[in-house]
């Protein structure tokens, strides 16, 4: 891939998947659902919050009742096939027109099962809807509403306030705080994408025509990563974002900081860096508040350099990364809409430090 | 039974068998070939044709596997990965799955209800030159790189106009209405034949399984097709004419095609399910050595699956905006139609259980079944859950779910037909061995390859991703499915050189291998031409096992012109004589017009109104009687009095 | 298996036909060596010429024949505001591009010159804002809008309020004969 | 088993009428698809009606009742010809079919032309938003049959007069006004949708 691209989520993030694997070879592959319930900042067995945690419940619940059933089933079936009475082979005379009377006792017999299957269905049809009660019943007071606006391919994130000027603008990064409940207002300005972190709950569709709402609370801390469910054109793949869950007065901190305007640069070269942002392509699709760079249809650069990956949680937030996006973008996500950006040395080098300053 | 085999060599007798057989033969030659409407001919192009799709659908999914066997990988990008998993699932769901249960329908249907043809045969020839031209239509399309890439469901708006530029998505549009035009004439075919074509004395209450399952296939095709067909066409028009069916901007509404799609796309996957449960019957009943236990209650059950199907549509769009009740419903009805495919299992284990099971490959290809279709069934259970779909929804979970359920339980029946019914079809017995090692590599591959993409989904893993990163940690299973993946492709190669062998070197079947009891057996591997020289008269379920010595015929049809009988619907009781059409150039002809008229509507409009006069005279030519011949009197009562 | 050998036999001749049409049309060229851009010097604006006339080289833009170009050009059409001037191709502000006629010329080349360099009278100079192989696929898609190129690759209607026929749609215009600059 | 017990059908007629005859079944069957259809798309316009506040949508006229309404007495009228052919069929009367094939065939046409005016009624384009696509579509549907069924009736028409004439011929006049049948009663509702739910919903 790109020359520049390293590991994604090498500070810390990536870690705990690996864990995973251990889990699974241990558990060997026949049990590696029933050893699953292991960490991972993109795993629904792992959540950290009331929604995924509900739902993994009822998860474990139907596991262990499939398994029974598929154990009971499946020896059934050898047992009826290698059971004493082998046949002569094909020879055997056919039983054409079997006793009756047997045949009677044989459906009482048949009934039982049949019995227990209508009862397990009900039963399980009981524990899906109660759980679907217990997600619905997420309180939503004193929530934080959140825009998230999937666009081919990134989400456009807006912290909703009534004043227009407190309204904070970011991309495919959604800061949240520990226990205090979330509603993400979803809309999509192009196609069909399906807003999905594993940890924190289930997936909800962003339909252009509708807006949905989608609300969950985190309990725990955390990095997680989520990415789009619905297939929504070439870079579906990579069309990623990341949900940081920190304690409130951290996230209000934050928020304040996003707030913001970045002052304008002070040395000679990330002004320079700001003249080339301003005179190349950047400034028809990027905003930069403060500059009169206010383009709407790409993320918004304001605080860049703060965000822990680019290009929709695809690559680290790292010089060499944005330099190699910034030049080529496509040989790293192939299809985006942002086109190659031929700088010479200095004037990219320039854009870098500026950029790399937007905290 | 069979009488033709036992017939004593009276002059006359052969005379008139000759004269028979002559009348149902073809003509000779590739033009003879062209013309057929022999429906064992047509099953047979059916069978070999949508096979053939089968394995071009696994190739790509082969490739499809092998870009994702590591992170990060390079071999494909993502505008070929995704007309890979486009024409993957299209081909699989349009022109394997359903197709194939069809031929095997053509194939089979008319034998086990005793009858010479299948209804409406000129029909019959047309739909296969259809399908075979749309399936050709869209892998030409794929070779020259407009191969759809919106997904075998091809969600708007990003099949819509805006967002897929160019032609790919109307061919996939255009490959669904000529799939559909085919699916629905034989659908018709095969109600008909089995309501008017049934041997006398075949009730209602004696006809196979088989032929049940087919007719609630039929039933379902005929009222689950029309949707896709409408939204492919409403979807084709958006991106041709400009239409606004999915456009919210001006009413249209993206969700709209979603409802349309799924009331055929959820019956679609019963439409595939339930002939292979005709075909595990038959199994079941010719290996356990006795009729499958419960009848009616297995009857039942295939009617009762066949209505849920159409109530649970809306549990593919939980993650959409459907209101909480609606979801509480199709929660139930997706959880309950659990219940009439229990009951067939137990009634087969049941089956299995009390009489004397001989484990042949057809049989291991049911025990199989049983073993991935409950398990599919499972998660099945799982996804009909609001919440917990919410979760697995649109995730390595649910490519792992639904190919549980469409290949344990619609390929792995097939396989066990094809190796049940191939020494009727070839008149030679398929290799046992090599069945058994296809059977075990399929088996293995398959888990290997599916299992672990439930974890998958769980982790996180959405599905249609070209890519992944390694700090994911999807590598490891990502491997080991496609490792499986390559077991599964081993285990078809080999029952493709297995039929090859067999073909050439295969032991002689003769005709009734399995000691079964329906109808198909009755007569010679390969059937004849006129499939019984004389209609059976039918007492039970299983005449075979039944009838000891000789047992009544029908007398009296015609030898000089293709003749068949007419019954009635309940009791088939013989009602008239009827004269099917002979080999016939039109449904070609037809299907070539038609074919025009619908690749010629992807480019312009016009084609519709230009191309429906070819279309015209076509049909005309089709039904404008041939100058009668004349009718001899003499028609062949019995072999015995001249 | 005789049948496969039938089947086969039908299918090459279906095939090759299809094969004669090409698919360049289809092509997602997602890294764009551009299309030669034209030395903007060698663009007239006039057809007055010094000594001999000579015509003016032709510069044929690859990306009318491609489906995927022209609604990326469809695309860039608003995202760059061209929208802001021309609206849908009916002229406001700017000059309607849908209709006949063309003031600075209706070659691919013109229309290129015309968004680098800018024109008079409000025109801007997109020139070093916007690479060249996008400002080809705007000039495609701008001859588009009359229906100067290939039906089957013209772009279908938008996901949007209809405010005018779909480009796929419009008939083609030939281009009047070059007016003048205002 | 001796002779006697076998079935000798070779008395038996070699047509049948009504649900007796195969071809019967055949046209239930295309029957059942095109209805299904017909639901779909009727049930496709109310979909997209609730999915916009007024109706029809930007403040457009209802359509204007005159054709629709002639038509729709042309479709009932024209079931007594084809009631009539389809008896004097039953009874073989040669003639009887002679004069009352080419009366339905008029009455196929009849409307077909004032169904062009149909389309101009509804004053609006498939292509200017959601309302005028599903109304084209049900309308342009509706027209697919009835030119079938014109076309197949004036063939059946000519066959009548040139021949060969075989019995079963007039097994398929009996089906070709089963199938018109269907044609007039599928229209029924569509005209109600059409024409009327706007006005009365």
């Amino acid at each position: 891939m790109s020359g520049f691209r390293q590991r994604p989520f090498e500070k810390g993030i990536a870690q705990p998947s690996r864990s995973c694997f251990e889990g699974r070879t241990a558990g060997g592959i026949a049990l590696s659902i029933a050893s699953s319930g292991c960490s991972g900042i993109q795993s629904a067995l792992d959540p950290a919050g009331p929604q995924a945690a509900h739902i993994e419940s009822l998860w474990w619940l139907m596991v262990w009742v499939s398994a029974a059933v598929l154990l009971l089933v499946t020896l059934a079936t050898l047992y009826a096939v290698s059971h004493g009475r082998q046949a002569r082979g094909l020879d055997a005379e056919p039983e054409a027109t079997p006793d009756p009377v047997a045949e009677r006792k044989r459906a009482l017999i048949v009934a039982i099962p049949v019995g227990m299957t209508i009862v397990t269905l009900f039963g399980l049809q009981v524990a899906s809807f109660t759980t679907d009660r217990t997600l619905a019943s997420l309180s939503t007071d004193n929530a934080v509403v959140i825009d998230v606006i999937g666009h081919q391919w990134w989400w456009e994130v807006q912290y909703v306030e009534t004043t227009p000027s407190l309204r904070v603008t970011t991309a495919n990064e959604i800061h949240i705080p520990v226990g205090q409940p979330v509603v993400l207002r979803l809309q999509s300005n192009d196609v069909i994408h399906s807003f999905w972190a594993p940890n924190l709950a289930g997936k909800k569709d962003l339909i252009p025509g509708h807006e949905t709402t989608f609300s969950f609370k985190a309990d725990r801390a955390g990095v997680f990563r989520g990415q789009c469910a619905e297939y929504c054109g070439y870079q579906h793949a990579n069309m990623g974002f990341l949900v940081i869950a920190e304690p409130p007065e951290q996230f209000y901190a934050w928020l304040k900081k996003q707030r913001a305007i970045p002052p304008p640069p002070d040395d000679p070269i990330r002004q320079h860096g700001q003249e080339v942002f301003l005179a190349s392509t950047c400034s028809l699709c990027h905003t930069i508040q403060g500059t009169p760079a206010a383009g709407k249809v790409a993320p918004d650069l304001t605080h860049i350099a703060g965000r822990q990956t680019i290009a929709a949680a695809t690559l680290p937030n790292t010089p060499g990364n944005r330099a190699g996006w910034i030049v080529d973008s496509q040989r790293i996500k192939p299809g985006n809409r942002m086109p190659p950006n031929p700088l010479t040395p200095q004037d990219l080098q320039a854009l870098l430090a500026y950029l790399g300053d937007l905290q | 039974m069979s009488t033709a085999t036992t017939a004593p060599a009276v002059s006359d007798t052969s005379q008139e068998r000759r004269q028979l057989e002559r009348t149902w033969s073809d003509p000779p030659g590739f033009y003879g070939w062209l013309i057929s409407v022999d429906h064992k001919s047509i099953g047979k192009r059916y069978i070999i044709t949508a096979f053939a799709f089968f394995v071009l659908g696994g190739l790509l999914a082969v490739t499809m596997r092998l870009q994702l066997a590591r992170p990060e990988n390079h071999l494909v990008g993502p505008d070929l990965y995704n007309q890979l998993f486009t024409m993957h699932g299209s081909t699989m769901m349009f022109l394997f799955a359903v197709p194939v249960m069809e031929a095997m329908a053509i194939y089979l249907v008319p034998l086990m209800v005793g009858t010479r043809n299948i209804a409406f045969p000129r029909l019959n020839a047309f739909s296969y030159w259809v399908y075979l031209f749309g399936g050709l239509m869209l892998y030409t399309a794929f070779f020259l790189n407009s191969g759809p890439d919106v997904g075998w469901f091809s969600y708007v708006p990003l099949a819509g106009p805006e967002f897929t530029p160019g032609k790919r998505a109307d061919f996939w549009a255009q490959t669904v209405t000529f799939t559909e035009v085919a699916a629905l004439t034989v659908a018709v075919e095969i109600i008909a034949t089995v309501f008017k074509l049934r041997a006398p004395g075949m009730a209602l209450n004696r006809m196979p399984l088989f032929v049940w399952a087919m007719l609630v296939m039929a039933f379902m095709v005929i009222f689950a097709m029309p949707a896709v067909m409408l939204s492919s066409t409403m979807l084709i028009m958006d991106r041709l004419v400009g239409t606004h069916f999915f456009n919210p901007a001006e009413g249209g509404d993206a969700l709209f095609w979603q409802h349309l799609f799924w009331f055929f796309g959820h019956p679609e996957v019963y439409i595939i399910f339930i002939p292979a449960l005709g075909i595990i019957s038959s199994i079941v009943a010719a290996f356990a050595r006795r009729p499958v236990f419960g009848y009616l209650a297995m009857v039942l059950a295939l009617v009762a699956t066949g209505f849920t199907s159409f109530v649970l549509w809306v549990h593919h769009m939980f993650a959409t905006v459907v209101p909480g009740m609606g979801k509480g419903f199709f929660t139930a009805a997706s959880m309950m139609i659990a219940v009439p495919t229990g009951i067939q299992i137990f009634c087969w284990i049941t089956t299995l259980w009390t009489g004397r099971p001989v484990t042949k490959t057809p049989l291991l290809f049911v025990l199989g079944f049983f073993f991935i279709l409950v398990l599919g069934g499972l998660t099945g259970v799982m996804l009909a859950s609001v919440s917990l779909d919410s979760q697995v929804h649109d995730s390595f979970f649910v490519v792992a779910h639904f190919h549980y359920v469409l290949i344990g339980g619609a390929v792995f029946p097939l396989f066990g037909g094809f190796y049940y019914w191939f020494p009727k079809i070839t008149g030679r017995m398929l290799h046992e061995t090599a069945g058994k090692w296809n059977f075990w590599l399929f088996f293995i591959g398959f888990n290997l390859t599916f299992f672990p993409m439930h974890q998958l989904g769980l982790e996180g893993m959405p599905r249609r991703v070209y890519t992944y990163s390694e700090a994911t940690g999807w590598g490891d299973l990502n491997l080991m499915a496609t490792i499986g993946a390559g077991l599964i492709a081993l285990s078809v190669l080999v029952f493709i050189l297995n039929v090859l062998w067999s073909l050439r070197r295969g032991e002689i079947a003769g005709d009734n291998p399995w000691r079964a009891g329906t109808l198909e057996w009755a007569t010679s591997s390969p059937p004849r031409n006129d499939n019984f020289d004389f209609i059976p008269a039918v007492a039970a379920h299983e005449p075979l096992w039944e009838q000891k010595e000789e047992p009544a015929k029908t007398v009296g049809l015609s030898t000089e012109v293709r003749e068949v009988l007419i019954t009635t619907l309940l009791d088939a009781r013989p009602d008239h004589r009827l004269t099917f059409p002979d080999p016939s150039i039109w449904p070609l002809l037809s299907a070539i017009a038609v074919s025009i008229l619908f690749v010629g509507s992807i480019f312009t409009p016009w084609a519709v109104v230009w191309g429906s006069i070819p279309v015209t005279f076509a049909l005309i030519g089709w039904f404008w009687p041939k100058p009668g011949k004349p009718k001899r009197t003499c028609r062949w009562k019995s072999r015995h009095d001249p | 298996m005789e049948t496969v050998h039938k089947l086969s036999a039908l299918a090459y001749p279906v095939a090759v036909v299809l094969l004669l049409s090409g698919c360049e049309r289809e092509e997602r060229r997602f890294r764009e060596p551009p299309p030669a851009t034209t030395a903007i010097e060698s663009i007239r604006l006039s057809d007055l010429q010094p000594g001999v006339p000579t015509p003016a080289p032709a510069i044929a833009n690859p990306y009318e024949e491609n489906a995927y170009a022209l609604a990326e050009g469809k695309r860039l059409y608003s995202w760059y505001n061209c929208v802001g001037c021309h609206f849908q191709g009916g002229g406001g502000i700017g000059p309607p591009l849908m209709d006949d006629q063309w003031i600075y010329g209706s070659e691919p080349q013109n229309i290129f010159a015309t968004i680098v360099q800018g024109r008079p009278n409000g025109m801007p100079a997109f020139g070093g804002k916007i690479p060249a192989y996008q400002v080809w696929q705007l000039a495609a898609y701008v001859r588009s809008m009359s229906g100067l190129v290939p039906k089957a690759a013209a772009p279908g209607r938008n996901d949007g309020m209809s405010v005018k026929k779909p480009e796929a749609s419009v008939k083609g215009q030939p281009p009047k004969k070059t007016g003048r600059p205002p | 088993m001796t002779h006697d017990q076998d079935i000798d059908v070779s008395n038996l007629p070699s047509y049948a009428f009504d649900s007796r005859g195969l071809m019967w079944w055949g046209t239930l069957g295309i029957i059942a698809i095109e209805g299904t259809v017909f639901v779909l798309v009727l049930a496709g316009y109310f979909y997209l009606r609730q999915r916009t506040a007024e109706w029809p949508p930007g403040g457009l006229p209802t359509p204007e009742l005159l054709w629709g309404t002639l038509n729709t007495v042309v479709l009932l009228v024209s079931l007594i010809p084809n009631y009539w052919t389809d008896r004097v069929a039953k009874r073989h009367d040669l003639r009887g079919v002679r004069i009352g094939l080419p009366i339905c065939l008029g009455f196929a046409v009849v409307f077909l032309i004032i169904r062009v005016f149909e389309f101009g009624a509804l004053d609006i384009r498939w292509d200017n938003n959601a309302y005028g696509s599903i109304v084209w579509t049900i309308l342009g549907l509706h027209t697919a049959h009835l030119v079938t069924d014109a076309i197949d009736t004036a063939v059946l028409a000519v066959l009548m007069f040139t021949g060969p004439l075989e019995g079963r011929r007039f097994s398929d006049v009996n089906d070709n006004a089963f199938y018109w049948y269907f044609v007039v009663l599928a229209w029924i509702p569509i005209y109600a949708v059409v024409y009327l739910a706007p006005r009365w919903l």
